[in-house]
């Protein structure tokens, strides 16, 4: 049994004012040191599950929590809590509050008291490894959308946190710029930060996810790998998800050539399969 | 917060109904809400409710939360109605004294706060009839019927436009404050908050900008043409209502009057 | 008569001061907006006319501006969308509790006090209308205190200051004071005269309704005057 | 030879204040009654070049046609010119005026000087062929960003124009709106309106359009029809475009197998053919 770094049981709550509920007794659980991808459509639920694990929203019914400690919402509660899951929101424009990502970067770390010489260093070192180096004291409006969006997790992962939180990172990001942020998602996982994206894209989402939580109207459909999410046809027609077209042409292919064999995880294993098998 | 009387008033069952006719019918209670003895500002209190809340569908719980709300400005003038301050003995209720001064509440201003908070909960009752139960783009249309210059009508649609698309950056912004810890302190706050409302203003421009693409694609030069009031008539049973009420309400007065 | 109003009035005074101090966290009271129906109807109506030819001037000079430029109706609503917004901004107060600041005196230095006179009634007519902030009948008196007379109060601090100091930061932080002074003040003295004290008159009431809002609305002042120029020197860098 | 719409005859811009070229010798054509795709990435000059398509900004250098004839940048040339090209900009809000979609639409329309039975009859026509007719009256801050666009959409195409340019209309949409939004660009299509979307999703360019137009760095790189352009791998590689996942797939099919077939334009297409041929 893998360990937890996040978990909701049977979470409910409704916004005020709202119709529905937004959390109907979600039930969810994220695992640590993976890259789980959140899937569902707007309005499934996603951007409140994060705004419970941050303690922004209390649930109202059920419970949240963190390293298998229901979450404390006392002030230095929250604090901790905040300092160990960190969430990057979709709009980088409202995350961002100084004016260069390197005074940017640094508010996080100044804010939490830390002495300026490790400030300097974190801060060097966050923005290095997002590649922001050579924009590091351009003003912030000079930057491209995706510039922005690095430096907004940059500044997340300046202060250390155990988990990432990213609300659909990839949006509105040309394809360039999506895979260098992806990249930078990649390269954030692999100094042993939790990452949790939620998305729509279920092509990115079946690539690069260790694991998948599918939502939908504010409940947990489904929990697992991404070839045993995607393989349950009947659930994701029923829920409007489209199945990545890789699996979706791998399952076209008659049963006979496929047994046995994994469902390629990217076109690449896709071309070398079909140029293996069909010359 | 800004969202809410804005949801409510379009979601409403009297939502879609004739916006002049509301409006004249508020501005009618207002009218007996002042010149109104407190027997008949008690009815018209408890007729506007029964209006909202009732025939208006608007649910008790934000009526009554917005009621509380707004009474709050009165509670806090309390004291200012209430305790005077006499340099000699005086008639009322005296709290305090020292040497010939005394702190005291005198009569007249006990009686005065109570006619107050009677008619401040009657115009308060006719203030939420109207706001609760008339979208925003109704009240435009009224302001237009009151042919305010189409200048500040413009401005107010254009206004109304951006609120909340300016209210939802500002939301978003103080959440991602919240979450990456501002600064300690009351300067730092203070800097925090001249950031925020910068990177706002940042924003604002960035809208006027594109707006004025986005405007003049569509043609827009320089004025914003309104259409035709396109709401239903005030149902028979509420129009009937609303005057054989009225009528009750005034022969109520006069017989008061006449009386006393 | 008198007999029953102290019975009723000490009633009242109980459940009054209970509420007073479980109630007052300054920050949900828009502190200076007089609430509807509060004013009696004669004063109502006085404040409404003695608004009104401001609020003319300031469409016509509205009106003039948007005639050469067409795109600054744009401008100036989606600047009114900003005071609006900003007016929803909790800020830090000195005493430790929060406030909301008002925007008048910036934006008097930013698009000068007629047109401030135009767009700050709509923001208090969206204040009533969609928060129920304010009010209808007594939009008259809150329009007079704070979209004429904070705004031109503020302008001319501002003036006044640069043409003799010439230090920009602080004609800035006067008028965004100056301006949420004034309006505290106008307030008190509108309530005052409405509501005279038997003892003392206008003079004793206004004393009364200035020391309670006092409380919230002059560390109001000083953290709009520091906000506002922090958000200039914000501005002049970007 | 196809009529053409619009068209960019070495068309230069630069912005003032901007280091390069925005628009740097643009030259491009759009057939009538087509669908079109500029593709490119953030940057290549895709809103430039459609902002030059209304006369927003007039070229610094060369010249833009309409139905063969200069542009005339008066103010009855411009009028006429916004009544037959109509703009879709990436945000919606930015071009939405009124304060709900039946109103909104009716702007354009009103502004025009329609008397109030037509503009009435054509705002319907519009919202329902948009299917927005149960949202109509309800405030457009209260609707999805999918219906948004729908409404802007909308407002635009009520004016009955002969082009349509749409700027990243699926951008920030999950796929449930952005296949709602993509029926209703096709439902105008068919009655008789040309249609051309900037885009950066190599996916919908290659199913969805008639033609494809590639543009690089202010300059069109390539133009033609879909399966032309994209089999020109190299430049596409060199420009860091994508190949659409069905064309690489495709590609890697031993060459024996694909003589003399069409590339496959849909998922669906290629699994019939996987269906049919692996059997």
């Amino acid at each position: 049994m893998v360990e937890l770094v996040l978990e909701w049981q049977d979470v409910r709550y409704i916004y005020p004012d709202a119709k529905g509920a937004a959390l109907a007794g979600m039930s969810l659980r994220i695992p640590r040191g993976m890259k789980t991808a959140v899937l569902g459509h707007n309005g499934a639920g996603k951007s409140t599950l994060f705004l419970h694990a941050v303690g922004i929203l209390r649930p109202q019914g059920g419970r949240v929590l963190h390293g298998g400690m229901a979450l404390d919402y006392g002030r230095k509660g929250l604090k901790e809590l905040r300092r160990a899951v960190g969430l990057v929101l979709q709009d980088p424009e409202q995350q961002l509050i100084l004016n260069t990502p390197r005074e940017d970067v640094a508010f996080g770390l100044r804010s939490a008291g830390i002495d300026e010489e490790t400030i300097r260093q974190r801060t060097e070192r966050a923005l290095e490894r997002l590649g922001l180096l050579e924009l590091a004291d351009r003003p912030i409006h000079h930057l491209s959308l995706g510039q922005k969006k690095r430096t907004a997790l940059a500044g997340v992962f300046a202060t250390q946190p155990e988990v990432i939180l990213l609300d659909e990172p990839a949006s509105y990001l040309d394809p360039v710029s999506e895979r260098l942020l992806l990249h930078s998602i990649d390269e954030i996982h692999r100094t042993g930060v939790t990452v949790v994206m939620a998305t729509h894209d279920m092509d990115t989402a079946y690539s690069w996810a260790d694991w998948i939580v599918v939502l939908d109207r504010g409940t947990c459909r489904m929990e697992g790998p991404p070839d045993q999410v995607f393989a349950n046809k009947e659930l994701m027609e029923q829920l409007g998800l489209e199945i990545p077209v890789i699996v979706d042409l791998w399952e076209s292919l008659p049963a006979a050539l496929r047994e046995g064999r994994p469902v390629p995880r990217s076109t690449e294993q896709f071309k070398v399969y079909l140029a293996n098998n069909f010359v | 917060m800004l969202r809410r009387i804005d949801s409510l008033s379009y979601q409403g069952k009297l939502s879609s109904c004739s916006p002049l006719w509301k409006s004249g019918f508020a501005a009618v209670m207002f009218v007996m809400a002042y010149i109104g003895h407190p027997p008949v500002q008690l009815a018209v209190w408890i007729w506007l409710v029964l209006w909202t809340v009732g025939y208006g569908g608007v649910p008790w719980k934000p009526y009554a939360s917005l009621m509380a709300a707004s009474l709050l400005f009165y509670i806090l003038s309390l004291p200012a109605l209430l305790i005077e301050v006499a340099p000699g003995p005086a008639q009322g209720m005296v709290l305090l004294g020292w040497g010939t001064h005394v702190l005291l509440v005198t009569p007249e201003a006990a009686e005065r706060a109570e006619e107050l908070l009677l008619r401040v909960g009657v115009c308060l009752s006719c203030f939420l009839f109207l706001i609760l139960t008339t979208p925003f783009t109704g009240l435009l249309k009224v302001m237009e019927k009151l042919r305010l210059p189409a200048v500040v009508i413009e401005l107010t649609m254009i206004m109304y436009r951006f609120l909340f698309l300016l209210g939802d950056t500002a939301a978003s912004m103080m959440l991602a404050r919240r979450l990456r810890g501002g600064g300690r302190g009351f300067r730092a706050a203070v800097a925090d908050t001249a950031a925020l409302a910068g990177r706002l203003f940042a924003k604002t421009m960035e809208r006027y900008r594109g707006a004025i693409v986005g405007y003049t694609v569509r043609g827009y030069e320089g004025t914003i043409r309104m259409g035709p009031d396109a709401s239903l008539p005030m149902p028979v049973r509420y129009r009937v209502e609303g005057w054989v009420g009225t009528a009750l309400l005034a022969v109520a007065e006069l017989c008061i009057r006449l009386l006393n | 008569m008198f007999k029953r109003g102290r019975g009723i009035g000490l009633g009242l005074l109980i459940t009054a001061f209970t509420l007073y101090f479980l109630a007052v966290s300054p920050q949900e009271v828009y502190a200076m907006h007089i609430m509807e129906g509060f004013l009696p109807i004669g004063w109502a109506l006085f404040w409404w006319i003695l608004f009104l030819p401001f609020f003319a001037f300031g469409v016509r000079s509205v009106t003039r501006l948007t005639k050469e430029a067409p795109e600054l109706k744009l401008m100036l609503g989606l600047a009114g969308a900003f005071t609006f917004v900003l007016s929803a901004l909790k800020l830090p107060s000195v005493t430790g509790s929060s406030s909301h600041p008002t925007g008048t005196g910036l934006g008097a230095v930013l698009l000068g006090p007629l047109p401030m006179s135009v767009i700050g009634s709509i923001v208090l007519l969206f204040q009533a209308v969609l928060l129920a902030h304010g009010g209808i009948t007594t939009l008259g008196a809150n329009a007079f205190s704070m979209a004429v007379a904070g705004p031109f109060a503020g302008y001319a601090a501002y003036r006044l200051l640069m043409n003799t100091t010439r230090k920009e930061w602080l004609a800035v932080f006067a008028a965004a004071a100056i301006a949420d002074m004034t309006t505290y003040l106008v307030t008190s003295v509108q309530l005052s005269l409405a509501f005279p004290s038997v003892h003392g008159g206008v003079w004793a009431s206004f004393l009364k309704f200035g020391g309670i809002f006092a409380v919230t609305q002059l560390p109001l002042a000083l953290s709009e005057g520091l906000l506002t120029v922090m958000l200039w020197k914000w501005l002049k860098a970007y």
